[in-house]
This record gives C-alpha cells, structure tokens and sequence, in this order.
C-alpha cells in the first residue's frame, strides 16, 4: 500500500502549490473536526513579518561557521527571525528601526573567485533584502561590532578597513552608496561621535578623531592617555548616548570615560577592581587576580549607568578567557555594586536599554542565556542560541 | 490507510495552474514527473492494503503512539511525524508561516500523520522556508514512512526549495493538506 | 616596552615575506642552538604535497555547516589534508588516482546570485584546484555517495539531478566537459555497471539500467524486487569491483547481490537478522528487532566479501537511527560472523579495501573513529574529525 | 625584552623587494602604514624598559612557564605563545609548512615566545595558511601579548590571508623569525 500511495502521493507532493498559486487545494475535504490549536482545515503557507527593532530584543550572530545573526526576543526567549549574514559580517542597526545594515564580503564561488564587499540591506519587518551597496574593503575579522558603526542620525556607515593599510570606508545610507575611504594608519575600533564625525583608538595610546568624514575628513590625534602594548583597551568600548560619553575597561580592569567631541577629553583611569574592593590588578606574571576578559567583555546600560563586565580569575595575557562572574559596575561612582555569578563561563555579554534591563550571554557551545539584569536570575536557556557577538538595538 | 482520490486531485492542481505564468518553468519540469508516472507499474498488494486503513493503538508506529496535539514547536507534535530540519514554529514561524524574508518552498515532500485526538489520518506537506540561513532552533527527524531518493516525494532529506527565490535552507513547516480517507 | 617593541614588530611583522620571496630574513642571526626537534635556525614558509589516494585513507565530509573534505591516515589517524568541499557537495575519486573530483553548487553571493553547478577537479597530490567544470544542475541533498559515481576507468561521471525532475548529468571527464543529461523519472542512486553504463533503483522497486549513457542512452528496467514504499532499500549499496555485484540492505534487513551487467540479475533476498540467529524483522509497528540504520549504515570490504551494517534495536521506520552495533556479515555465507559494540552509537561507516581493514566511524558531535576491522578495537579517536559521509579510495 | 634592529631589517627587507613585481600592490599598500609609521609618539617607557629583558621565572607568563619543545601538535609547543586558530601540525602541515593545496600568507601577525630549553626569546610569526576550508584539528588561542586591532601585527584574531589567491583561512603556522635579542 505504502508503495501504491506513496507513490501516487509524489505527483500530489510535486503539485501541492502553496498559498495564493492554489486553491484547488481546498477540494481535499478536511476531516472531522478535533481539538488542535492549529485546527484541522486545510491551510495555505504564508510568511510572517515582524516589528521594527524592539528595546526587549537580542541579535545574536551565528558563530565562524554558522550564518545569520538570530533575534531573540529577551522577554520570552523566542526567536523572531533571522538576518541573514554571511561568515565574518557585521552588523549596523538603522536607528530609526527600519533597516539592517549587514556589512560583508562574499566570494563569487565561495573560497575563491572574485572577492565583493557590500553593505546588504535588509527590510526591518520583512527582513527582505532591499539592496546592496559595493564597498572596496572592509577588515575580515570575527567577534567586534566597531568595525561597523552608524553616525547617529542614520546617514553614514563607517566600515573598518585592513588591507592590510588601515582606514575607514564611508558609505551614504540615504542615497545608498559608497562615499571615500579614509585612511587611519594605527588606529581601529569606531566611536560615535555624533556632530563631529567618528573617534577611534590608536596604537600610540592616543584617540584619533575624523571630523567630516565624508568630507574633508581631518584626523585629529588627542594626547597619549592608555599603553596600548603594555596593557591595552578592549575595542569592545560601551557607549552612553544622552552624556556622549564613551567607557573604556583595559586588560588591567582599568575604566576610562571619554566625552566625546570634536577633541574628546579622557578622564584618568580608575581600577575596575578597587572599585570591588580589591588591589588593582598589575601586568607582571604570577600574580593571579580577577580580571576582565572574553570575546565581548563589557556591555553599558545607559538608564542606570551600569557596566557589565565579564570577570575571571587568572594572571594578566588571560584578556579571552570566558567569564565567571558578571561585575556590575557604577561608572559615576566608580563603585562595582553586585556580582552575579555564572553558572558557566561564557565568551560574550549584552544588555538591553531598558530601565529593568536583561542580560544575554553565551558561550562556545552556542547556548544562549537570558538573565535578570539586576539579579543575575536566569530566565530563558536557549540551545544553539548562536555563539557570536550579540547587539541590541541602542535605547533612544 | 489512505484513499483519497490523487488522480482527479492532480487534474484539479493542474488545470488552476494551467493560466498562470509565473511558475510556468516550474510546471513544465514537474510536467516531466507526471508524464513519466502512469509507466510505474503499481505493486499488486497496494490496491488490495489500500482498501484497508488500520488506526487500531497496535497499527500506530512508535511516533503516531506518542504524538500529541498541543505544542507545535516540540517534535512530537503529531504533524510532525515525517518533518526533518528545524521548526519554523521555533523560528520566528509557525505550523504553516515561513519566518521573516523566508519563502515557501511551493513544492514539499509528505507525510501521512495521524491525528490522537480523532484517530484520523491527514496529508502533511513538509513545506521548507526558503532564502534564510538555516534555523538552528528544534531540530526535528521524524521518518514515519519516509523512503530514499527513487521515491523524492517521501524523502526528507531533500533541500526542498524549488521556484523560490534563494535555495537557501530556512526551517521545515507542516502543512495541512487534507484527510488522507 | 610592550607598546614600543610591539609597534615596531609590526612594522617587520607587515614585511615578514614568506619562501623564496625573501632571503633577507637571514639576517636575523639565530639564537644559540638549543634542544628542539624543529631547530632553531631562521625558517622559510612552504607547502607539503601528499601521495596519491592510499588504501588506508578515509575522506570525511565536515557536515551540514562545516566546509571541506578531511583526508585522515587510518594507521596514524592524522590528518593529511583537507579536499575543499562546500555545502551539500559530493566526491568522487578518480579510480587512476589523480584527481578528487568535487560537484557542488555554489552561488554567485552565498545564500543568493546566480547559482553556479559544477565539478571542481583537484590534483590529488598538490590538493590545488586544476579546472572547474560547468554543468547544468544537481541535487541538493546531503549525506549521500551515490549521487556522484564514475565509470571504471575514470572517464566519465554521473551526477544525479533533481530539479525536481529526476535525470543524470553525464560529464566527460577526460575532455572536462559536460555532455548530456539523461532523464531518469522515478530512479535515483547511481550504481557502477562497467562496460554498460550505470544502474539505478527505482521508486516502482525495479533496477533502472542506462546503457551507453554519453551516447543513446538507453533506459531498461529490470523486474520488480523490492517494496520501495514498504521495505525501502538504502541508498547507501556496496559494490564489488571483482565481482561486478552490488549489495544491498533495505529497512528491515532484507539483503540483495545484483549481478551487474546489461540486465542485472538480482537474488532472492535474505535476513541479516536471520543471519545473526534471529527472527526476521518485520515492517509492522510494536515489532522492537534489531534494525539497520543511520545515515551511511554499510559499508564493504571486497577482500573478505564481508558487509559491515550499523544495527540499532527499535521499531520499524527507525531507519535514521544511530548504530549502536556493527554487525559483520558474510555475504556469501549468509552469515553475520561478528558483532562489534560500539561505545556510542554513530551515523557513518566506512571500511578500508585492504586485507586488514579499518573501520571508520562518526557521530552528530563530528568525533571520529577508527576502529580495527576484525576486532572493533578503538585505534583512534579524532575530535571534530567531520559529521558527514566517509569515504575511501576503491580498492584494486 | 626584544631588542633587535627592525629599522634595520625593515630596510634589508624593502631593498630585497624593490625588484619583484608580483607582490608589487601588496608592497604598495604596505606603503602606507610604513610612512605613517614615524607620526606616532612612542612612549616614553619603552626604550628603557626594551633595554633589561627579564627571562627570571619570575618574569614569564602562565603560557612560558608550562611551555614545551617536544610536541608541536600540542597548544602548549612554546612557539604557540600567541597562536590563534588550526595548528598546521595536526592539519597535514607543519611548523612552517602549509597543508597540501593551501598558501601561506607573506604577512602576519608576530610573538614573542621563550624557549624553555634555553630561556631565549624567539620572534615567531605566525603566517596563515590560506585558501581551503577551516582546518578544525588542535585549535589554539594562546594569547601572550596579544592586543587589539589598533596594533593589528599583534593581533591574532584578524583572518592574515593577503596576497594569496584564497582568504579563506585554513590554519596557522609558527615560523620561526629569528632571535629576539
């Protein structure tokens, strides 16, 4: 019978046209009716579509050999869709909510043919890709979110370049095409600095600003205020828009406040482990200490002020591995105000811009952990949640 | 176990597609399928086993025992007795929704799911969603009557992703079709 | 010193030329000598080569999201190489041993652009890409071999197409050039059939046989044999060259030889489990036997006419479950001769064509194994070894 | 800690490539970061402290204290001080060859490792093999003076493939440089 039917099912199967295409398919009579919470009446296939960025919600990107960057809404854990984006790509946020920026590069034949940079972008609510801006270059490197930033009124993408000559390439989002390349020898990680153009940190110790970067694009050098060899600062730098202030944690645990501006002004540093109660931790070996460290090892929730920094126990040269404890840090008061423990180590952390904000971190294994961001209560467990960098949309 | 009539149902499907354009290409490729089919010649038991659909507890496979009918985003939904991939309930989809940028495959392989609540056998169309990187949520693999390549229809693990945009493997939905009595 | 060491490393890390390129590095005069099994002499940048196929190779497709073909030495269980192979491609070795011949399908921009099928040709000693060749379509299916066989003198190569009409691709492998495709509705799993063309099994339980396939083409198909729906056969036959037969398992157990030729003549089937001292297992459900299984569930060695099957007890339409044991048959005798347990049940199996064979095992999490043929003795165990089909190079 | 001449050898190296062509644009984007050079403060720390290596116990890192010169198919082979990635050595390579089929990168990012046998600083530069898949044998991220980006020679996370026909990376090497004093 199974052969009899299953064959006669085939010629069903390959005709078994979906959606508008077909509504012959409602001569199939349903059966009787029975509890379901889908029913039991034939159905169409459709496509969903969902709301432009909510403050709630996770983007997780997939990890080295997994695509697409998944969103979570933190709230019930659930997944709301995927934006595509290839091996290697960043991510932007269209502050207004109606774009994805996916900064990439594609291979015409995968791992070889011709190289295409572009800036993929896609519908917010119909996560459709809408078009595709050629860009020269961009840095292949995994795991940062300053290679790719936004001014704050939407209209520039700045995309890091190594070529391995450092620079920035400038796209015009509004008319959706590549404007110049800036080059920036000594210097990564982007820094908004709305008005004025971008900031970025410089292997020399110093903040290189890009006033007009559209433009004339003058790069200014501030003075030397970090040891960018001896004990550098994680790109993966916090920003508070409404004091246009960046924050800076150091290998050491040493935070930094920049107000941002055409000549940004650095405050003196203070140690991230003082401020827990403990001897500022050092450079020099055997001298075991709690340190700051992982893929993405800090994460800023502007409503209270808060830094949340991944902590683990070992000697200084351990700035990637995973974090134990979550710090909450007081940037203002300079004072770390509670400690959550992790129930694993995990190798990134983001918060959302809510006044009672959620914690997403995850780990190698790609599961996903949503937390309470006050009591470190674990609220939603998500296999395969991805294991890259995780972003949320900036609050307003 | 299951008796509708596929015959007049293919004669149904093809002449709603025979005006339409756009799957023109599609159609001529599946014309090739349906021509090739009436050369199969039929086993004799099939007819004979056909007439017969056992839903007895003891006639049920080990999936169909323990299905049940509340939450569709666990694999043993009951619908779900032949899906393999990931649930696009769990992807931001539903039982019949593609995710967001994802498309419907129009094209699916079948299942044949009883239903525990009624005891009634339905047709399932294993729909993929289409042009999103995979959905790595709920992975299902289900095999309830789920045969090799030569018979395509019942194969799941086929990227069935034909007259979309992307082949891109998405996420699997389950699709009711129609009794299958 | 970090930061001034370090920036000026740059500088020389920046112009650190590899190979021939640059004898300048010489110029660094090398430290007093020390222990060290590699020296401690200044070094130049180079690339190995390997020997042609060897019978003690296995070839391990990296899985769904994993890229490449990894080459391991079943003696040493060291990796030799890697074939680059994408998404859903499949391999076929060049029987004279020059070439790893890759299909795939590849988009022009990765998840969308213009698709590109081809066979991409591999030097098997340099592992460089030697040409690509264009052909029409393929299938899109993992964890199958048979959708990619050569003729026996390795000229020409079939590549199932579904699309979804079901045809064969018939590409000149010695002129690297496409030739015809061969619709072959209904049949899929191309089985070797030297001297004739190439076999196939059908969904009406027959054997399709194309005889001349780059010429007329011709299509016959034998009586029926199998209850395709019912008691499906698995793709995944073994062949023996020496015998020109093919061996086959389907769900239940059952176990077929077809005699290749241009009509090939198929035995009546008998039990594996019968073999084993068991009852038959039966397509019914609430009959828990042992049934054969997993996603490549046999695999032959031509030297001791022995089949090797991976067993799992359960219920009929379980036929995707993991091995839990290997049971040996000898297919002449018609008798299982060993079972081997293994210590967690696996997807794959593969076995070397020497006289002593090796086995190759893997598992979802891409552990590998290597056992001994005779004894099922673990010889090594390779972590993230690769979670799709394996391979070997035909015996002579 | 490391006190060789690199003005020197910078200039011994472009002397030996003024005459090729092939690798001519990569040498002209190099350019650009080697005029730029010069513009950068050094700070005031460091040529005294470059100066007094300290190679005491004391002074080594967690990775040069564990380190071994035996085995180099194992993360703690005391070259791999800041490697990150596939080790060649398990991927069918070796400690300065690249796998079959696969290319090393002419750039790189740089080390600077102890041998333990006899307590001397080597530069390590650890050219990625370029060009087939991600080998996944033996992964390593060892991290002794590892910075960020903005001093990218030290950096270990960046895919170092420039100048060879394939970016893809596949695994890394530990070329041994030279004496790091």
């Amino acid at each position: 019978m199974k052969s009899y039917s299953g064959f006669r099912f085939g010629v069903v199967a390959a005709l078994a046209l979906s959606g508008p295409a077909l509504y012959g398919i409602a001569a199939f009579a349903p059966a009787a009716n029975a509890k379901d919470p889908n029913g039991l009446e034939p159905e169409e296939s459709d496509t969903a579509t969902i709301e432009a960025p909510q403050a709630g919600w996770f983007y997780v990107r997939g990890g080295w050999e997994v695509d697409g960057t998944a969103i979570y809404d933190g709230k019930s854990g659930k997944m709301k869709g995927i934006v595509a984006s290839s091996q290697l790509s960043d991510m932007a946020i269209d502050p207004a909510g109606k774009y994805y920026y996916i900064s990439e590069t594609i291979w015409s034949k995968g791992n070889r043919g011709t190289r295409q940079d572009m800036v993929s972008v896609y519908d917010s609510q119909t996560l459709k890709l809408v078009t595709e801006i050629p860009i020269p270059s961009r840095i292949l490197v995994d795991e940062r979110k300053q290679n790719f930033v936004l001014s704050a009124d939407g209209r520039w993408g700045f995309i890091y370049s190594f070529s391995p000559a450092q620079a920035v390439n400038v796209v015009d989002l509004a008319k959706r095409k590549f404007v110049k390349t800036v080059e920036l020898p000594g210097c990564a990680a982007l820094i908004p600095n709305p008005g004025v153009g971008f900031s970025a940190l410089c292997s020399d110790g110093t903040m290189a600003t890009v006033t007009d970067p559209a433009g004339k694009a003058a790069i200014t050098h501030g003075p030397a205020f970090f040891a960018a060899s001896d004990d550098p600062i994680f790109e993966n730098f916090a920003y508070d828009k409404a004091k246009n202030t960046a924050i800076f944690v150091s290998y050491t645990g040493l935070v930094y406040t920049a107000k941002m501006g055409a000549s940004p002004e650095v405050s003196a540093p203070f140690s991230l482990q003082e401020a827990a109660g403990y001897a500022p931790a050092v450079t020099k070996p055997l001298s075991v200490a709690w340190y700051p460290g992982s893929r993405q090892p800090a994460a800023y929730n502007a409503a209270s002020g808060e830094l949340f920094v991944l902590m683990h126990m070992g000697e200084y040269w351990s700035h990637k591995a995973f974090g134990d404890e979550i710090w909450v840090l007081d940037v203002a008061a300079r004072k770390v105000v509670r400690r959550l423990a992790l129930k694993e180590p995990v190798g990134h952390i983001e918060v959302t811009q809510q006044a009672e904000p959620l914690i997403f971190v995850n780990d190698e294994k790609s599961e996903g952990m949503i937390l309470d961001g006050r009591t470190g209560e674990e609220l939603h467990r998500i296999e395969t949640a991805g294991s890259g960098v995780i972003s949320v949309a900036s609050g307003s | 176990m299951k008796k509708f009539d596929a015959d007049a149902v293919c004669e149904k499907l093809l002449r709603k597609q025979a005006g339409r354009t756009s799957r023109r290409s599609l159609i001529s490729r599946l014309g090739i399928a349906l021509v090739a089919a009436p050369v199969f010649p039929l086993l004799p038991v099939s007819r004979a086993e056909a007439a017969k659909p056992d839903r007895s507890p003891e006639a049920k496979t080990a999936f169909a025992r323990s299905a049940q009918t509340e939450d569709d985003t666990e694999c043993t939904y009951w619908r779900y007795c032949a899906i393999d991939g990931a649930l696009c309930s769990c992807c931001g989809g539903g039982i019949h929704t593609c995710p967001a940028g994802s498309e419907p495959s129009p094209v699916s392989w079948v299942g044949t799911c009883i239903n525990p609540d009624n005891g009634k056998a339905y047709l399932i169309a294993y729909r993929d969603c289409c042009g999103k990187p995979m959905c790595n949520q709920c992975l299902c693999d289900n095999t309830d009557r789920e045969t090799q390549l030569y018979t395509p229809q019942l194969n799941n693990d086929i990227i069935w992703c034909f007259g979309t945009q992307s082949m891109q493997y998405h996420c699997s939905t389950a699709v009711l079709v129609g009794g299958a009595e």
